[in-house]
């Protein structure tokens, strides 16, 4: 199943990218985004810590969602620290 | 109406003549935010602003359709700035127009206070250390969450 | 900073360039009234607006000056229309500058309650039936007190 | 005792009147809203009416005051409905 993650401000920066297609073969069609956070926390300890601070927002599909969200094939998941716009 | 997610800066005269048009409503209410020369700790000499472009056009369309519908707006606009901002320069203009002033007022305030904390935009200010992201502050959380309760499930 | 009570119509973008300078502080928040065709009963062709000069001058400096003191604003203007109204005209203008979006918006709100109750100006509107005085509408009272607790002695 | 009325809106309308000055020769120092307004409701029935309506706003030298506001020579005291600006 192949999703497209996009990552903002300070995780764009500490993790050095802002979009890339993300593939959960392993994984039965049930996804949720806490499953793709797990995935991609293997990906390193900054991963683990970028993805595992206690503020992060998620949202899928440009919509805010909790971690309990389920992912489909084709998705647009974004991880960003809290907004501060305006 | 309508929402502009622009680089350039804001014309707030021209955006004004816009919104109200040749026959304006009895109230008009708006709000311009512009880049401060400091934060709470330390000097500021520019202002970057990331934003996560097809989110934030529909996190910003849906908060001046909830706007109006809650308040009777007859017409609105919102505009938010990104890229690099210089000191002074606008940051974010909304525009309420209603029947009677209290709604033009309160309806430019929910839209200040909800993009503040829910359109994708993240700030970076350029200080004397260095870039520095700016955290989310408390006190808008609290003026957010003054609004929670009135919307819809 | 400045009142104005004017017969001529308002020109509120360069009102507004005044108001911020050329470099503002970081939050601006204004209002402005217009002429509507149509009160609560009936339809209206004209408002004609009539004051009492002397203490209108007195009482919106003062209630810019308690606005300023109790919302922390670095600038504030209030501007009046006095005199014979066309539908879609500009009656009424205020701005309000401070560092944080609540306190200007706050402080616009303040200006606008207060000076519809408290300052001496009078609107008598041309309708199907003539001219007649507008009374003061409860809305507005009410409004106005919830400022009250908040004023020194 | 010599002062000013001033007279606006409805008031003004109803009594034909803007501006005038008013003495009140018969009266001690002590002079006070309610008595100028009594004076004044002496001029007829038209006066009477429109001085006693329970909205009447009284403004002594530009500031608001209720009718036991005492009144020295010179000052300005106008008489108004509620007002209806902004």
């Amino acid at each position: 199943m192949g999703i497209t993650i996009k990552l903002f401000s300070s995780l764009r920066e500490v993790l050095g990218e802002s979009e890339f297609e993300f593939s959960l073969t392993e994984l039965d069609s049930a996804v949720t985004v806490a499953a793709v956070k797990s995935a991609l926390s293997q990906r390193g300890a900054s991963w683990q810590e970028a993805l595992n601070q206690p503020n992060l927002v998620h949202a899928l599909n440009h919509k805010v969602v909790y971690t309990d969200a389920v992912v489909a094939a084709g998705d647009e998941l974004a991880f960003f620290p809290p907004m501060t716009g305006g | 109406m309508t929402v502009s997610i622009q680089r350039e800066p804001i014309d707030v005269a021209s955006e004004y003549a816009q919104l109200v048009g040749p026959q304006p409503d009895a109230a008009v209410a708006t709000f311009t935010g512009y880049v401060r020369d400091h934060s709470d700790a330390h000097a500021v000499s520019q202002l970057e602003l990331e934003h996560y472009p097809e989110m934030a056009q529909k996190v910003l369309m849906a908060l001046g359709e909830r706007a109006a519908d809650q308040f009777g707006l007859s017409r609105w606009r919102i505009v938010h700035r990104y890229g690099l901002l210089d000191v002074a320069e606008t940051i974010v203009w909304v525009g309420a127009v209603a029947e009677h002033r209290g709604e033009a007022i309160s309806a430019s305030e929910l839209m200040m206070d909800t993009l503040k904390t829910d359109a994708p935009f993240w700030k970076r200010e350029q200080g004397p250390d260095g870039h520095v992201w700016v955290a989310s502050k408390a006190v808008d959380q609290h003026r957010r969450a003054r609004w929670r309760s009135e919307e819809k499930a």
